[in-house]
């Protein structure tokens, strides 16, 4: 088994692990984490699959490399925006997890100033 | 072989710690470990320009927004005791979860040898692009609309996070504000670094064209020294609504398209490049992009706007 | 030469993983957090000093070496910050200056 | 099928970029030039949507563009076939139509820069630069970025409000839409190795069954469906959907949807064409066929008027899923020749027009009463009538009653599921009429009695906002006149003389 299959074994494991950690953690910034966890191991299943593509004096593939370096930038914008709202959620309401949430009966526009 | 074993072994332990820590900033403390771990990874899988952009930015930006998020949530984690799920419905997770890895293995074991490539392909082309990193020809060339609309979609995150300043502070400043005489020691360093690391960053960058590296890989580290001298009080967090800073973050993605529109007129394709001056171009673009993504990550980590004075 | 050379590498990388493993044990097994601290900068300052001095060796121009004693540098300077700054946040409020 | 560019391609990159200049100026400029942006951008950009369906109807080819004049599998290609057109036209109308009637509520005021007005107007330019990356693409990692393009720009509009709940809301639709997008990514990834390629139309020639296909495709859908909120992934719709400005839901439940499940269509019938096995097919008939009634018996629930369009979005999603065990290897001739592939994208084109009036008109009504409890809606439809009368012409459509789009989409299904001699699905498409009628009689009953205590208005409704509420509604109803008959233009840029659900 060569070491690009071993890691493409790694990403299974991890994105495995992610899912659980997405699923059952209650707590949403644990669930941002596992989030972030999934993603690594996409990107390293793809990594894996750029080093299978090596050729002609290419260590890897350099498109799927380069998907990647897009795939982590979008990532860690989505964890951005996932943080800032986590933590606005907490302002408002003192809690950093996601009940069943039933909308109130106040009047669902006021986007007016 | 061992050592790759021993790495592998190694990030699944820091992965499954991330996940089962009691403490949530424990477990962010384990994912920045894991984030520097994959970029090992990735040395071992010949993708240098990944590794960089892993240790920069799924470690260390992703690791710090995620460290001062956990900070602040410190407070709460105990009101999350009686929410966890039923041991049943845990149960059923594992199994789920096992049951996509074994599948994904599977599957991996199934992929096609000798695997597809577009290595030949992307090397037969460079020249024409005149850069020597395949991955910065993939990225600024080949798939120039790719990373247009990569740059947008930091953009948008970004709007997405300032949309959630509550009215009245709209127009002022994101994140505390940090004395400058709190900490002397940071100062101290920041003083010392902040010069060096945007020396690294603009270097980083440069290379780019012919080395790993290029223009994410250096916005972060210009990002994470701007980060830096904010933390250290040195400089306040620009107030949101300031036009300079609006020009700045738009700079990048409107040189972008502009040289992209100008390919219809100079090489027939939008996004095209003469060939003589691809890689001029290409130059043109990367430096205002390579400012308004380390200003959007930046921002991106400072949070939406929260206090209305500069004291 | 280069065998000299290569001895050299291997003493010096030996000798700054021994000083890793140390500041590690001391991490884990001293009482309070201040001496851990203590044991995991000192031991680790001198662990990269010590692994840089060994690849110094390997270094075949002067632009690779120039960085390798960069790194350790910036390593030296963020462990002392990061010290000072724990130290700092776990220091009793009343011994503050 | 050629991988070059053919004329009239920089139509395509027009459809692109005009939006995301936008988006760029509106920012720059800040302040109230955001609104006028977005109007300056409106006509052009419904320009560039009506000259892409008109070549495409004249060429009857469709229209391909080279980016960079790079080919796939190295560039990346845009693609815009009949299916392709007819969303770019619905999504540029709707977005105008949405455009106009946000003009009053997001008006910026004079002076200093306010938050909602300059996020509004640049984020619809965002939704639908995002919108026309998805019916373009041709590439599948091009994809991932617009469908991520598309999620950062729809969560902020569902919290625009600022409160708690819908903070909360946002939230779980963010969950939701980043696991999906993982997971699309996570086969699209497979398929790389497998294949080599993420550009469709290289993929259509070179898929076949095997293991690692069938994981890649069943991962990239489960993931569209979780973005396409189809039962059971629906959790996150409907406080999000009612929770969002009224302008916001519309944008949100008429199109923002839509664009995840157009994306199951192009793996379905584009990537791996006749392919899947109609087992597979019956799956998603069946998550549909339980969607269409759970939605609309949870919709005859609710107090509210906006959680109960919500829900409805959750039911109406269903019937496009109806689509795929009855176009997916037909008795005769191409899936697309089918009524109900004709069918299943009518119904999303009347149900983007008919939700949107029905989610506006709510947002008039909660204008004028200050709440939008069905209860207390007695005697609106004396004080708004154009704007309940418009709120009827949509729920027409969601019933399946002449004339409407609605029901020429729901009588084509019913058409294909006894050509298929799958008459259990038309009996599905029966009863989620018969609920709809519930529901929208409910509001309608309420509305049209008489008051118990005369009913008080807090502001007044201009009578042009409600009459263009009307309008959108009026082209849910128009598209009734489309003939009953597998449309040909929907099935321009198919391949249709590849060996296709034959083997």
């Amino acid at each position: 088994m060569s070491g690009a299959m071993l890691y493409g074994f790694c990403s299974t494991v991890l994105v495995g692990l992610g899912l659980y950690g997405l699923i059952v953690h209650p707590e949403l910034l644990r669930k941002i984490l596992a989030f972030n966890l999934v993603g690594g191991g996409v990107f390293l299943l793809f990594g894996v699959i750029a080093r299978r593509g090596a050729a002609i004096g290419f260590g890897g593939d350099p498109v799927p490399q380069a998907l990647v370096i897009t795939g982590l930038v979008v990532a860690f914008a989505a964890t951005a925006l996932a943080v800032a709202l986590l933590l606005r959620l907490f302002q408002e309401t003192g809690r950093a997890i996601l009940q069943s949430d039933k909308l109130t009966d106040a009047p669902s526009d006021n986007s007016q100033p | 072989m061992a050592f790759d074993a021993g790495l592998a072994v190694l990030v699944l332990g820091v992965a499954s710690w991330t996940i089962a820590a009691r403490d949530t900033f424990a477990a962010v403390v384990g994912f920045v470990a894991y984030g520097l771990l994959l970029a090992l990874i990735w040395v071992r899988l010949a993708a240098p320009d990944v590794a960089l952009t892993e240790a920069a930015i799924g470690s260390g930006l992703t690791g710090g927004l995620l460290l001062g998020a956990s900070a602040r949530l410190r407070r709460t984690e105990s009101l999350a005791v009686g929410e966890k799920p039923a041991a049943a419905l845990r149960a059923a997770t594992i199994g789920l979860c096992i049951l996509v890895s074994a599948g994904l293995a599977a599957i991996i074991l199934l992929l096609p040898e000798p695997a597809p490539t577009l290595a030949a392909l992307a090397a037969a082309n460079l020249v024409a692009t005149g850069l020597g990193n395949p991955v910065t020809a993939v990225l600024m060339a080949y798939r120039a609309i790719d990373t247009l609309l990569e740059v947008v979609v930091l953009l948008l995150s970004l709007l997405g996070v300032w949309s959630l300043t509550p009215d009245h502070l709209w127009g002022s400043l994101p994140s505390p504000h940090y004395r400058a005489d709190s900490y002397e020691t940071v100062t101290f360093v920041t003083q010392l670094l902040a010069p060096i690391g945007i020396l690294v960053g603009i270097h980083i960058f440069w290379i780019g064209s012919v080395a790993p590296g290029g223009e994410f890989q250096g916005a972060t580290i210009l990002a994470a020294m701007w980060i830096l001298t904010m933390l250290s009080g040195l400089v306040d967090a620009p107030a949101v609504n300031r036009r300079w800073l609006r020009l700045l973050l738009i700079i990048g993605p409107v040189v972008f398209a502009a040289i992209g529109l100008a390919g219809f007129a100079m090489a027939g394709a939008f996004l095209a490049y003469p060939t003589n001056h691809a890689k001029l171009l290409i130059l043109i673009i990367e430096v205002p992009v390579t400012l308004s993504v380390a200003a959007m990550l930046t921002l991106l980590v400072a949070g939406p706007p929260e206090r209305s004075s500069h004291r | 030469m280069n065998l000299v050379f290569d001895v050299l590498t291997v003493l010096a990388v030996c000798a700054g993983a021994f000083f890793f493993l140390a500041g590690t044990i001391g991490l884990l097994r001293f009482p309070d957090a201040l001496s851990r601290l203590h044991a995991l900068t000192k031991a680790d300052n001198l662990g990269l000093g010590l692994i840089v001095l060994g690849l110094l060796f390997q270094a075949e121009e002067l632009f690779v070496a120039l960085k390798l004693i960069g790194v350790w540098l910036l390593g030296l300077l963020a462990a002392a910050t990061v010290t000072q700054l724990i130290a700092r946040a776990i220091q009793p409020a009343g011994l503050r200056d | 099928m050629t991988n070059s560019t053919t004329a009239g391609g920089f139509l395509l990159v027009l459809a692109i970029v005009l939006p995301v200049v936008g988006v760029l100026l509106s920012l720059a400029l800040g302040g109230r030039q955001a609104q006028r942006v977005a109007f300056v951008v409106m006509p052009f950009e419904l320009a560039v949507a009506v000259a892409i369906a008109a070549r495409i109807w004249r060429t009857h080819e469709m229209l391909q563009y080279s980016v960079g004049g790079w080919i796939p599998p190295l560039g990346v290609a845009f693609r815009a076939d009949g299916l392709s057109a007819v969303m770019i036209v619905t999504s540029a109308l709707l977005i105008c139509g949405i455009g106009l009637f946000a003009r009053t509520q997001f008006a910026a005021p004079r002076g200093a820069e306010t938050r909602a007005p300059l996020m509004f107007w640049t984020l619809l330019l965002a939704v639908w630069g995002a919108l026309n990356v998805v019916f373009i693409g041709g590439d599948l990692f091009n994809l991932y970025v617009a469908l991520e393009l598309l999620t950062f720009a729809a969560v902020p509009l569902v919290s625009l409000g600022g409160r708690a709940e819908t903070l909360a809301a946002a939230f779980r639709y963010l969950l939701f839409a980043l696991l999906g997008s993982i997971l699309y990514l996570l086969g699209a990834v497979l398929l790389y190795g497998a294949y080599g390629t993420l550009d469709i139309v290289l993929l259509s020639g070179r898929i076949h069954a095997q293991p690692v296909t069938w994981a890649a495709i069943s991962l990239m859908t489960a993931g569209l469906l979780a973005k396409a909120a189809l039962y059971p992934f629906h959790l996150w719709l409907p406080p999000a959907h009612a929770g969002a400005p009224a302008p916001a839901s519309a944008l949100l439940s008429g199109l923002v949807v839509k664009a995840p499940f157009f994306l199951v269509v192009r793996l379905w019938f584009d990537v791996m064409p006749g392919m899947p096995e109609r087992a597979a097919a019956q799956v998603l008939g069946i998550l549909g066929a339980t969607a269409i009634i759970f939605g609309s018996v949870v919709a005859l629930r609710q107090a509210r008027l906006k959680l109960l369009i919500a829900y409805s979005t959750v039911a109406q999603i269903g019937y496009l899923f109806l689509m795929f065990p009855l176009a997916i290897r037909p008795e005769a001739g191409h899936p697309w020749s089918t009524a109900a592939w004709t069918g299943g994208i009518l119904q999303a084109v009347s149900h983007a027009f008919a939700k949107a009036a029905m989610f506006m008109a709510a947002g008039l009504i909660a204008e004028a009463l200050g709440h939008d409890r069905i209860a207390g809606l007695s005697g609106i439809g004396r004080a708004l009538p154009i704007t309940v009368f418009a709120f009827g012409l949509g729920g027409l459509s969601l019933m399946g009653l002449p004339p409407s789009g609605g029901f020429v989409a729901k009588a084509m299904l019913l058409t294909g599921a006894v050509a298929e001699g799958q008459w259990w699905w038309a009996l599905v498409v029966l009863a989620g009429g018969l609920l709809a009628g519930g529901y929208v009689f409910l509001v309608l009953l309420r509305a049209l009695g008489d008051p118990i205590e005369p009913l008080r208005l807090i502001t007044s409704v201009s009578r042009g906002r409600q009459a263009l509420v009307a309008v959108v509604a009026l082209c849910a109803v128009l598209l009734g006149f489309v003939p009953l008959r597998p449309s040909e233009f929907l099935q321009i840029g198919r391949p249709d003389t590849v060996a296709v659900g034959l083997r």
